[in-house]
């Protein structure tokens, strides 16, 4: 599965590379945090982790500015860590204090925030598509040059909410870059006991929505691809379609058995792992030593201790306030 | 002066024409959504001509695409729009319910208050028209049911063309239900109409014996049963409910208070439509007032037939209000 | 748009080249009269009328057998007569008495027969489509070689459930023939305005569904290519998708103004009528002489003739019987 | 005579997959279709197991299509099966309500008569588990508004075990609500348990000093508060309505006839929830035995939120209904 042609790798900035490493290795280790509290069931619900999946979100953040909008699933403490939301806020509202970007209201499925325009979080398989039209419906109409990146899994590629929102979004010439990650299954559910044609380019295609499979284990093809496309999107020709062919290494969520795949397709997996890879290949190339890892593990460890040390410290929001937020406060300050 | 005086003739349709015109010139942000409101008219003709004035990006027509064009409602509202969303009939709103459920109403809560969604969703609703068990659905009380959202249901000249206004400045949704059997409904609105509040019940018609509480499309047959009660010295109020959610409690307790009897009237099929939640607040709040049982009067717990005896049956009529009063107060018929 | 090429036209049995005008021309009479009872207030709600689409309903009709079931939309009724629903009873329906063929219950927009397994009749664009699915996956699982045939107009296919539904049947390859009947309009809406891709087959083609179009004026290229699609199908090929490009001569219902199309265009389309085309093909071929078609006129206009007189003197469901049919009657006879 | 009495142990998620076992083994029609009800085990590992047993096509996975799968339910027991459709939550049905309330509810009817849909839908519902806004839904009493279909809310192992049963003979679509925080609920049930009726609510705990009314996953919360109750020296009766469509009016008029107060505990959101027309049912039919207003305890009218100690205050709790039953018996906490 080498997507991307050796040739076209692009000459790496140094600082460049390692802000990548530092990106995936924040997720990464952010999310084994979590599972450790989850454990001590100071995190609860379902907590559903990306680790494995991390050069995804990192590659194709790379490509937005801050005015573009994200959307994306349950699954996107990633995304959101990645988008500048702080590594404090998420945690604080993983655990429901009142200091989480979402007041704990929302928890690890729901993660909003405004400053970098991250409009969640969608529990809804499919959800979010829309919402993701919508906003670019906005930008367009406003004659504003945004571009607005959708995350989804394949499994949402099945609901009739996918169908739907590619054709609108290609109808109506809208700035939305679908990022597909497929990561193969959809809890335990792999994509050809989904989808009759597993090509899923093709069903880009069937909408004239430019497409490309994109090598997802691939933190350098990602960002290549994200930035042609969000180049192309922002540029004013419509939507695109990514497809990032990627594996998570940890259960669906916290409540996942496996059955449904062995352990030796996962181990073969590993051996794919983006982080490592990368550090290998940044070391190949004179580009990152030992000490720098060892730096760079240090600031993240430090980072994710803070945050957890903050959600820690945190507060549970009044319950006479429970009422608050279905419907806005106008008068209020 | 004389302006603020001075009526014209229109009709419901052309009342809310009206409004939506008004809205598209005072807001750029106001733009109309949904199946064929452009080159078709409007399925009930309520938005022809407004193509023609403000050109197809702000009457812009859909594919069948129910769920993605309400979530793109919502998009476009998160982005700073302020649309205005046309489900052609509340039937087909069945498509849209996750968008409304599960996005619209929850994005302010789930982000802690940081995303608010000012979106307005307008759709017919109703039976009486002979369209069958597909078609003739009155939902707007079940949808009542849904924190988050705001239902209101305009029976009146003044609320089809006041109500969208002030819709339009929530800053949160509000749905919309347009009775379809009003629509060419036609009588004397002040010229200079504007914005009516949307917090009020209204009390339609005063009277002492009992109160007949109602809204939409049975506000109508309601006024004429108490002019028929009236006739036999009964002296009906007629409670204009106009919102559904949230409900103004505290004008149903006032004017039973004030009849200490109640007949609800509801097109709505009787188990669990929004007359079971008033007799639930009337009991709550004027048990000690009531002199008996309050009554219903609400469509036959039936899918809609087509034949027209069939449908007259099903649906609540002048006599089945006139009868229910009587037996409320005491009369035998 | 000659999709047939001339050569593979097949060598046509007179009888059977009779059959199939007389087919298109009940279904053409029959609607025009029913037109007419509109007019006169014998058929109410709304009216949906398939003149002009005939070949497409009559053509599929001959490749299907007694054991293969039907799936329809509000557009149905000459689906329903090719099948062998009478059109005494469609007629009695459609003025909502109880000899109907579903007691006046259902009307113009939900014909249903059991004798033709004829499953509606749907007033919800695109609702047809899972059902046509479940039929058929009963029939694979009991192992019967029966075929479900789908129809649905192109407007249907911007609906997730089209989607939804062509996944499914080709993921577990089952046996329904999905018959879209291009007509190049929903309602006001053409088709290059709610399509972002106009080649229906590429939809068909991204769930890996073969597909192809077909001139739906022509009722030997779309028997012809039924017939080849049921055949592929009923071997347990898993579904197909035949698109048949056609036109609707009337109004999309009873309301309809017809804005959003030229009379010129309407015009055009009328030389390529199926009905007076074929009767010349015919001539032309030595199959039918005048004296031939006066007869099969004469002869069909007794058959609605009848119907109407049947219809008009049926009665209406007592009204006591509103509730029934809502649940199931088990006990009685 | 010895194996009739004797009981075993087992948990609500055991008997609901006994009966799932027993119903495949009883009639080869029936066959388990639904998300990740195969390979995974069953979301909350209820069908773990029974993809072994009885293979891929009996024990279906089916893609992430809400509409198309429930729909397909719809179309194959149409066309002879007996299918069990399991909605993974009852969050996700809202995707799916289109074909339930639309085709499922309507067929019976607008066929004349002609047409049953002998479908049984299973699916999660209820909050308590942290799950957040968009995956907490109690729906089941709104579901219970739809004329033609039947909701069930087992809440003891009995019904777990024999509702289904009894579903799957009935010849109408039938809905299971299964509250989540019941899975695990161990107990001891007869060995030879089998089907229970499905039209009549049971009386789970005899009083005489008020009526607490409820279903599903607030039963056990219910007669707790009973027991608390009773050391107060009030004695309270415990209905369990188990059916919310069609309702048991009688058995609830009977208790309250008994008792004269009432207090009725429902999950759903106060207003509009069926708690509601439990309210006027009893004000209909039992007004003067009434020694004053009915009381509700029902979940707060918020989205529900994430953090444990806000979800614990919106969700109806012993402590709130000890105190609404006090209040009604006029005692003072
Ligand atoms: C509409 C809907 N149906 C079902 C679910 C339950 N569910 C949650 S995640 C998931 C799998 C989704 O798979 P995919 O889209 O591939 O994303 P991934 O989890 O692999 O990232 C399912 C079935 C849901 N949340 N929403
Ligand atoms: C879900 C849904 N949305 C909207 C409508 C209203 N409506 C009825 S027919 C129709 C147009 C359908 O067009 P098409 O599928 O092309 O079929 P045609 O009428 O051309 O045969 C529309 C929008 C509906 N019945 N169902
Ligand atoms: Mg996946
Ligand atoms: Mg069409």
């Amino acid at each position: 599965m080498n997507l991307r042609a050796k040739e076209s790798m692009p000459v790496l900035q140094r600082d460049h590379a390692l802000h990548l490493l530092r990106e995936m290795l924040r997720i990464r280790r952010f999310e084994e945090k979590s599972a450790e509290l989850y454990a001590a069931a100071k995190i609860r619900g379902f907590l559903h982790l990306y680790i494995g999946e991390e050069a995804v979100a990192v590659g194709v953040m790379q490509a937005l500015e801050p005015r573009d909008a994200v959307v994306a699933t349950y699954r996107e403490h990633g995304h959101a860590l990645v988008r500048g939301v702080s590594a404090a806020s998420v945690m604080a509202e993983m655990c429901g204090k009142v200091e989480g970007c979402c007041r704990g209201r929302g928890g690890s499925m729901h993660i909003f925030d405004a400053a970098t325009r991250f409009y969640g979080g969608n529990a809804i398989v499919g959800g979010g598509l829309p919402l993701a039209v919508g906003l670019a419906l906005a930008d367009k109409m406003m004659r504003r040059k945004q571009v607005t990146a959708c995350f989804f899994g394949e499994g949402a590629v099945a609901e009739g909410e996918f169908h739907e929102s590619m054709n609108l979004a290609a109808l109506w010439g809208l700035p939305v870059v679908f990022c597909c990650e497929n990561n193969l299954y959809a809890m335990g559910t792999a994509l050809e006991r989904s989808e009759s044609e597993t090509d899923l380019c093709l069903k880009a295609a069937s909408f004239e929505v430019p497409s490309w499979p994109v090598d997802g284990m691939d933190i350098l093809a990602v960002e290549e691809a994200a930035r042609r496309a969000v180049t192309a999107v922002r540029s004013g020709g419509g939507p695109y379609f990514l497809e990032f062919r990627t594996y998570r290494f940890r259960a669906h969520s916290m409540f996942d058995p496996e059955l449904y795949r062995t352990k030796q397709e996962v181990e073969e997996w590993k051996k794919r792992d983006p982080i490592p890879n990368f550090s290998v290949l940044l070391k190949e190339q004179g580009l990152l030593k030992e000490e720098d890892l060892d730096l760079i593990e240090a600031e993240v460890g430090a980072e994710i201790h803070e945050a957890v040390q903050f959600a820690e410290a945190g507060n549970w929001e009044p319950v006479e306030d429970l009422t608050r937020f279905v419907y806005s406060e106008q008068g209020r300050p | 002066m004389k302006r603020e005086t001075a009526t014209i003739k229109m009709t419901y349709r052309e009342a809310i024409r009206a409004a939506l015109r008004e809205a598209l010139l005072r807001d750029e942000r106001v733009f109309l959504m949904g199946e064929d409101v452009g080159r078709y008219g409007g399925c009930f003709a309520v938005s022809k001509g407004l193509l023609e004035e403000f050109g197809p990006e702000r009457i812009r027509d859909t594919p069948l695409s129910e769920s993605a064009f309400v979530g793109a409602g919502i998009g476009a509202a998160l982005g700073g729009m302020r649309p205005i969303v046309e489900i052609m009939t509340v039937n087909f709103s069945l498509l849209a319910l996750d968008q409304i459920v599960n996005n619209a109403a929850t994005i302010l809560h789930m982000s802690g208050g940081l995303f608010n969604t000012p979106l307005v969703i307008r759709m017919t609703t109703g039976g009486g028209r002979q369209l069958a068990a597909q078609h003739s659905h009155s939902l707007e009380g079940w949808y009542a049911h849904i924190p988050g959202i705001k239902v209101l249901t305009p029976a009146t000249l003044e609320d089809a063309r006041g109500m969208l206004w002030t819709a339009l400045e929530d800053p949160d949704p509000v749905l919309i239900f347009e009775h379809g059997s009003l629509y060419n409904m036609e009588g004397e609105i002040a010229a200079g109409a504007g914005p009516v509040g949307i917090s009020e019940a209204a009390v339609r018609r005063p009277g002492k014996d009992l109160s007949l509480i109602t809204y939409g499309g049975t506000l109508g047959k309601s006024l004429e049963a108490a002019q028929e009660l009236e006739r036999e010295g009964i002296s009906a109020e007629v409670v204009d409910l106009r919102i559904l959610r949230p409900l103004d409690a505290p004008t149903i307790v006032e004017s039973v208070t004030r009849t200490h009897r109640a007949v609800i009237i509801d097109e709505g099929w009787r188990s669990g439509s929004i007359s079971a939640e008033i007799t639930a607040r009337i009991v709550e709040n004027a048990f000690y007032e009531l002199d008996g049982p309050v009554a219903r009067v609400c469509s036959a717990e039936v899918p809609m037939p087509y034949a027209k005896h069939l449908e007259d049956a099903a649906l609540p009529q002048v006599p089945g209000i006139v009868a229910a009063a009587r037996r409320v107060v005491g009369r035998r018929g």
